[in-house]
């Protein structure tokens, strides 16, 4: 049980170490990474509270659930850093700009 | 009552009024006489009738012809065939289409109307309309003295207007009918009896240039044209004098304080008259004394009948004969130095007067010297007052800031929030105050 | 099927990248007749309940379909439809082959989200719909679109995380991600409380609630004229549906606090959009920030929670999607004309280019809730609820608001009729793109006079029970 | 749908769809426009009087639409609304009229009619408005509908001038719709019933009451141009003259001034109004304005400006006369909605004829006008003449009701305010007049336009010759049967039915 507990608050630590590097970061690559960690993070609380029990097999369906949720993240990385690059193409920094008047 | 008789009533103001419009006017020749013609007939036919105009104005409304309208009927009938006569004689272009016999027509049927009127409504309407058109008389063609007196008259017609309005209004919460005879009866049980009485002598002073009110009326004589100056009594002072017999009804009243005072002004309009005709130089002005001497003394008799109306009885009904011989007389007296005037274009100074020329050139070098200064002293005192009112700078500084004030939404806000408070405050005061 | 037949059409597109423009309208059209007769279901039959695959709740993926639900749908399908024809006039060749697939796949999660019964199926079709929009976001290119679409995704990435964190308690607690089985279990625990906050936090960052809504601006105002009406009109309808299904059946309980401060928020929102909106000098920024503003109004029926209150919300929805659809499209339309949309430059627009404006009036009246517009009937009603639950101070944030719209529209409507300093000439609108936003102006017009009609779809199974009425 | 469900119906949508079409015309197609409009404008007016005949005869038109449930829009005739519709639509037709020869030429004429039809399917749809929600549709559709009316020009200067009106108007907008909403949620409904609906709440309410009152009114005299809120009124004087003419004759002003009298008699009941004290400060408001309207009137030397402050002073005799408790005020003051309204009307075109045809626009340069232009300048003196209350015109009649009435209800220092601003119209009208006639004309007029042996175009000369007679015959035949003045009457024994 309580390693399970563990695994949670791992997963919840990275949650949060994610969104604060997310927040603190100006580079696009550094919060695309960010936002993955926290991504796992969530996956692995997932993961985790899948099981109530010892005793009992631990339940499919969240398992489905990360399943999905990682195949939408791929994508969701994937075209994060397609924008990213054509950004740098455009504007020859890898940061977000403030819009022109 | 009969419907030719009614048609022919109708006429009276109506034909004028009709011809006043120039295009029609330019139909016919001599239009202004034939303007004149429904009065005509109407004198001669001696019936007197009424006709009642259910839908005109604020409903009962009537004209009439009885005895007191027959006499001014005859002397304005005398005086305005006189003035037209002048007009086709003086004015060298052609009458039917001068814009001056357009107001010489609107004069003469609002106060044809005027004399007709039955009930004080459309007695007012038609001496407004009379009046309105007779500013226009006196101010197309006149000089620039007979514009500045057209301007006074103007502004003491549109007060003497707003002083009878009241005084109508008083009447007509006083009475739920406005016939003349009608009034008589309603008037004395109404609280501001006095007030209507003041009410009605001040404005008709106004609108006829009574003492003190009369600076305009010498000013007038001066300068006007002279059909302008052939109408002056009749127009302003006679309809003035009949509108303050119609709308009181003497003889049927007292009011002691009253009369007292209008004893006093006819008597101090005599002596004021007096004075300064005496004291002429401009042979016109002169007869606008003597006919500030006339309705002084007719206020003066006013007077003393409001103080005792047993002296109405005897007196009274004499009044308008009295009258009608003054307004006859005046216009013969009035149109020999028009002739003159008229006749002697300075190219021929020194010929031979007929006989019929010479007594009013002596009346009039009787005239003394000066006292006309001290019109034009009134009247620059006067103007000079409206003028500073009329341009007074500052006060427009301090209107446009609050304007501009004004125009800020936030300020109308403040405003609007103070209302709201008011409203409720007197709200409030309201249930327990 | 509603939900299929945009794929097909995606895939048709993405297929024959040649002539997209056809099968697109198609379709579109299609969808149309697909939600009418959904329609017509709900309308005989009463709620659907669909369950893909044979595999019922609480494991399997259910379709789930009542008033609220069609309601979107139709705004989706109306607001669809035009967007297409428009579109179909805005891009040029290159364009479009990206476009359409992008957009019938947005318009697919759309449809899907509406019709979905369990959070986690909502939390998929959140994520596909944030992805689609951030694509169609950066098929403007340019610097300020890319950088826009990038700030978008990182949000939208960051909110949907959230909301799934909230999913996963939700789930182990109950075991359960139906919504209605939700409803019934759920009660109040500091599980439920996290959960609640995390999901709640991560929809208002999608739905862009004050003072949350820092990305939208940018990512709205710098996409071509369709998607931003799109994103405008659709988009974040979609995350505040969630929001609504959410508080209306899951946490019903634990409702006033909560809905004081969203709705607090939204007050904010509403002022905040309001002042931001008339300092833009930029039409299609003005827009978006008057999008936030109007977003805030939707908030206020958090506070005060009757009936009637939400079913106003949603006619403002309903309103809004149409109106500023309409507007993205009218300012579209300014900016191929002119070439530009800085407001002090705009040139007689009013004289050469009459329906686009007058497009954008009627817009603009609804937007400022005038009569006879739909989004007056929907003021009315939140003014008419504030004030009878005593609510008063909702009733003049919602006033001072709509002066301040009133404000900005009347900015950009003055500057039409003038002469710019600088005159330029014009380029030709398309005839279709003018007519479009025409006729959906039209539509919100409309709409104000026959309330009535949604008002009853809407409560075709009754998703507003359990509230107190009036 | 029976006939008289359809007649208000028809009545609203016989300038509404005309407007419409004309929207889409293209610029050159006068014929069809003028047509159209023509055709509308009659139309209407035929309806009009056909309705006139059936409310006489006591039949019931009203046509309801469901808007929310509990809340119908209701389109109703009633003495009162017959008063302004008919009011309106006879002016509208005169205006068209007008407007057609006024802007012969000019861009943008398909836009410019098809707001100036929308603006009269408001004025006409709020005067037959059954109740507030439907009052309030048409008032804001109103205000929209000027708008672009007021800014036609394009220039700066009308930019300005119509975000300064909006500025007014959409505030004024806000309050109304806060009061009434207030006013939905205490009472439950919102239809005009004679004698007022809101009477019988308990006494706990009142101040509530007096509260919404005050942002109602407040609401509505915005467009009636009371005091606080006149300034968007000379400002908007910047738009083309048929519309300053309907703005000030017809449809703006008079909406917020008809909106008072609807609030203060049909939602509220005179009685009820009364015994919550509002009515006097009302009438004081109304007082001031009219003072402060005429003061302002004195020192403008640019004709249209001195006409808009004469209408701020004038419009006000209709609220006086309404807020003034008795049935003689309240027939003083309905009368005024109509005479303002047609004398008012003649001054406006008169401005724009002298405006077209020699291109003065200020008093100072219409000296010897009267000369040129004998046809306009008698239309502009009877106009004046009506304005100052001169008997027998139009406007004495208002006058006398509305004095007769302050008596009547104990108010006598109405009276003076009465005296007062007569003197003052008086002192702004007259001398125009007499600059107008009296004074020797230039040698040469600024860009005069030339018309053959006629003054003017007809179309520009028919239009004020026939308000101008209208404003003679209301006065002189005030009491034929079918006047205002009856119409009034009908309307005041109904809400006084002690």
């Amino acid at each position: 049980m309580n390693h399970m507990m563990l695994y949670a608050l791992v997963g919840v630590g990275l949650f949060t170490i994610g969104l604060y590097a997310l927040i603190v970061h100006a580079q696009l690559l550094r919060k695309i990474l960010a936002i993955n960690v926290m991504g796992s993070g969530v996956f692995l609380i997932l993961v985790t509270l899948a099981t109530r029990h010892q005793e009992l097999l631990p339940d499919p369906v969240p398992h489905a659930m990360v399943i999905t949720g990682i195949v939408v993240a791929v994508s969701a990385t994937a075209l994060a850093l397609a924008l990213m690059l054509s950004l740098r193409a455009a504007t020859g920094q890898d940061t977000l700009i403030e819009p022109s008047e | 009552m009969n419907c030719e008789h009614a048609l022919l009533l109708l006429m009276v103001p109506g034909l004028p009024l009709l011809l006043a419009i120039p295009v029609l006017r330019r139909q016919f020749p001599w239009s202004i006489y034939i303007a004149l013609l429904p009065v005509v007939m109407l004198l001669i036919s001696q019936a007197n009738f009424e006709v009642e105009l259910p839908w005109m104005f604020l409903g009962n409304s009537s004209l009439a012809v009885n005895e007191l309208s027959r006499w001014w009927l005859a002397m304005s009938v005398v005086a305005w065939l006189v003035a037209a006569t002048a007009l086709y004689l003086f004015h060298d272009h052609d009458v039917d289409n001068s814009r001056l016999s357009t107001f010489f027509l609107l004069c003469l049927s609002g106060q044809l109307g005027a004399i007709l009127a039955n009930d004080i409504v459309s007695f007012f309407a038609f001496s407004s309309l009379m009046g309105y058109a007779f500013y226009g008389l006196m101010a197309d063609g006149g000089g620039a003295a007979a514009k500045r007196a057209g301007r006074v008259f103007l502004v003491m017609l549109v007060i003497a207007d707003i002083v009878l309005f009241e005084a109508l209004l008083i009447a007509a919460s006083a009475t739920h009918d406005l016939e003349f005879s009608s009034i008589a009866s309603g008037v004395e049980e109404s609280t501001s009896f006095n007030l209507y009485l003041s009410l009605v002598f001040v404005g008709f002073a106004l609108k006829a240039g009574f003492w003190p009110f009369h600076v305009w009326l010498p000013l007038a004589y001066a300068s006007a044209n002279r059909v302008t100056i052939l109408l002056l009594w009749i127009v302003p002072a006679a309809t003035g004098l009949l509108g303050i017999i119609r709308w009181i009804p003497f003889g049927d009243i007292v009011a002691p304080v009253l009369g007292i005072l209008l004893q006093g002004i006819g008597v101090g309009a005599m002596l004021f008259a007096l004075i300064f005709a005496l004291r002429q130089v401009q042979p016109g002005q002169i007869f606008a004394y003597a006919i500030i001497m006339v309705t002084g003394s007719i206020v003066a008799v006013m007077g003393i009948s409001l103080a005792d109306p047993v002296f109405w009885e005897q007196y009274g009904r004499w009044l308008p004969l009295g009258v009608t011989f003054i307004g006859w007389g005046l216009t013969a007296v009035i149109i020999s130095p028009v002739w003159m005037r008229w006749r002697h274009t300075p190219a021929d100074g020194n010929e031979e007067l007929q006989w019929y020329e010479r007594w009013p050139q002596a009346v009039l070098r009787q005239g003394g010297q000066a006292g006309y200064e001290t019109l034009p002293g009134l009247y620059a005192l006067w103007s000079g007052k409206w003028q500073n009112f009329r341009f007074n700078q500052v006060w427009q500084r301090v209107l446009d800031v609050v304007e501009r004030g004004l125009r800020l939404w936030t300020s109308a806000i403040v405003l609007f929030l103070l209302l709201a408070m008011l409203i409720t405050i007197i709200h409030f005061g309201f249930q327990y105050g | 099927m509603i939900i299929l037949l945009p794929l097909i059409g995606a895939l048709a597109c993405f297929l024959w990248p040649r002539r997209t423009v056809s099968p697109g309208l198609i379709t579109s059209l299609g969808i149309v007749i697909c939600v009418v007769g959904l329609g017509w279901q709900l309308m005989h039959l009463g709620v659907q309940r669909h369950a893909v695959g044979g595999w019922g709740a609480p494991l399997g993926i259910d379709l789930y379909a009542d008033g609220l639900s069609l309601l979107m749908l139709i705004v989706t399908a109306l607001v669809g439809t035009a967007i297409s024809f428009y579109a179909s006039g805005y891009f040029d060749q290159a364009k479009a082959r990206h476009f359409w697939p992008l957009w019938l796949f947005l318009w697919a999660a759309l449809n899907a989200l509406f019709l979905s019964a369990d959070i986690f199926n909502l939390y998929v079709t959140l994520e596909l719909l944030g992805l689609a929009a951030v694509a169609l976001v950066a098929l403007a290119g340019g610097a300020d679109a890319l950088s826009g679409a990038m700030r978008y995704l990182l949000v939208s990435l960051l909110g949907s995380l959230a909301y799934l964190l909230g999913v996963a308690l939700l789930y182990h607690s109950f075991g359960t991600v139906d919504i209605a089985l939700l409803a019934q279990h759920v009660e109040s625990s500091p599980a439920v409380w996290s959960a609640a906050g995390l999901m709640t936090a991560g929809l208002l960052m999608k739905t862009a609630l004050f003072p949350l809504h820092f990305w939208l601006p940018p990512a709205h105002a710098s996409a071509p004229a369709p998607v931003s009406a799109a994103l405008s009109a659709l988009v974040v309808k979609g995350s505040f549906y969630i929001l609504l299904r959410l508080w209306l059946e899951v946490f019903p309980s634990t409702g006033s606090l909560v809905g004081e401060m969203l709705a607090g928020l939204g007050a904010a929102a509403v002022i905040w959009g309001g002042v931001q909106a008339l300092r833009q000098t930029r039409l299609k920024m003005l827009i978006a920030y008057s999008t936030v503003m109007q977003l805030g109004y939707l908030f206020l029926a958090f506070s005060i929670g009757s009936a009637i209150a939400w079913q106003a919300a949603l006619i403002l929805v309903l309103s809004h999607a149409l109106a500023k659809a309409a507007m993205f499209m009218a300012a579209g339309n300014i900016q191929h004309f002119g070439g530009h949309d800085r407001i002090a430059d705009l040139d007689r627009v009013a004289q050469r280019l009459p329906l686009t404006l007058t497009a954008f009036g009627l817009a603009g009246v609804s937007i400022m809730g005038l009569p006879p517009s739909g989004g007056f009937i929907a003021k009315w009603l939140l003014l008419e609820m504030s004030i009878r639950t005593g609510k008063w101070w909702w009733a003049g944030i919602m006033v001072l608001g709509g002066l301040l719209t009133a404000g900005y529209i009347f900015k950009v409507i003055g500057r039409a009729f003038t002469q710019a300093v600088v005159p330029h000439e014009a380029r030709s609108v398309p005839f279709r793109m003018e007519w479009t936003a025409l006729v959906l102006a039209a539509l919100v017009i409309l709409l104000g006079f026959f309330t009535t009609i949604p008002l009853t779809l809407m409560n075709i199974g009754a998703p507003f029970d359990g509230r107190p009425d009036g | 749908m029976n006939w008289n469900t359809a007649l208000p119906l028809l009545i609203v949508g016989s300038s509404l769809l005309p407007g419409l079409v004309i929207f889409f015309l293209a610029e050159k197609r006068v014929a069809v426009r003028i047509t159209l409009n023509l055709f509308g404008a009659v139309l209407k007016l035929v309806l009009v009087g056909v309705m006139l005949w059936g409310v006489f005869h006591g039949e019931h038109y009203e046509a309801r639409l469901p808007l929310l449930p509990g809340l119908d829009l209701v389109v109703r005739a009633g003495p009162l609304s017959m008063l302004f519709v008919t009011l309106s639509t006879g002016l509208w037709l005169v205006t068209t009229i007008y407007a057609i020869g006024y802007l012969e030429e000019s861009p943008h004429r398909s836009r410019f009619f098809g707001f100036f039809s929308l603006c009269v399917t408001a004025t006409v749809g709020l005067a037959l408005a059954g109740n507030l929600i439907t009052f309030i549709l048409f008032y804001e559709l109103l205000t929209l509908a000027t708008y672009p009316l007021v800014v036609h020009r394009g220039t700066e200067v009308a930019r300005l001038a119509g975000k300064n009106y909006l500025f007014y108007t959409v505030g004024g907008g806000a309050l109304l719709l806060i009061g009434t909403v207030w006013l939905y949620t205490l009472t439950g409904t919102l239809e005009f019933t004679s004698r007022g609906f809101v009477s019988g709440l308990e006494t706990s309410h009142q101040p509530a009451l007096v509260i919404i009152f005050v942002l109602i009114i407040a609401g509505l005299g915005v467009k009636a141009a009371l005091l606080p809120f006149h300034g968007w009124l000379p400002q908007a004087m910047v738009a083309p003259a048929p519309v300053s003419a309907l703005l000030h004759a017809v449809a703006v002003v008079k909406a917020g001034a008809f909106g008072i009298v609807r609030v203060l008699y049909d939602v509220y009941g005179i009685e009820f109004a009364a015994s919550l004290g509002v009515t006097l400060p009302l009438a004081v408001i109304a007082s001031a304005t009219i003072i402060y309207g005429s003061i302002r009137a004195l020192y403008q030397d640019n004709l249209k400006r001195r006409l808009a402050f004469s209408t701020v002073s004038q419009v006000s005799y209709i609220t006086l006369g309404v807020a003034i408790v008795g049935p003689i005020a309240t027939v003083g003051g309905l009368l005024h909605l109509v005479h303002q309204g047609v004398q008012k009307i003649t001054l406006f075109f008169c401005a724009g004829n002298l405006a077209e045809t020699l291109g003065i626009h200020k008093i100072s340069m219409m000296n010897g006008v009267g000369r040129r232009m004998p046809w306009t300048m008698t239309a502009f003196t009877i106009g004046a003449f009506g304005m100052i209350g001169v008997p027998p015109l139009a406007g004495f009649i208002s006058k006398w009701y509305l004095g007769l009435g302050a008596m009547q209800a104990d108010q006598d220092w109405v009276i003076l305010i009465l005296a007062g601003s007569s003197l003052l119209n008086a002192a702004y009208f007259l001398p125009i007049l007499h600059t107008a006639w009296f004074k020797a004309p230039p040698d040469s007029w600024l860009l005069e336009r030339d018309f053959g042996r006629r003054e003017t175009a007809w179309a520009l000369l028919i239009p004020p010759l026939v308000t101008a007679g209208l404003t003679v015959l209301l006065g002189l035949l005030a009491s034929a049967p079918f006047t205002p003045l009856e119409w009034a009457r009908f309307f005041a024994n109904q809400e006084y039915l002690q």
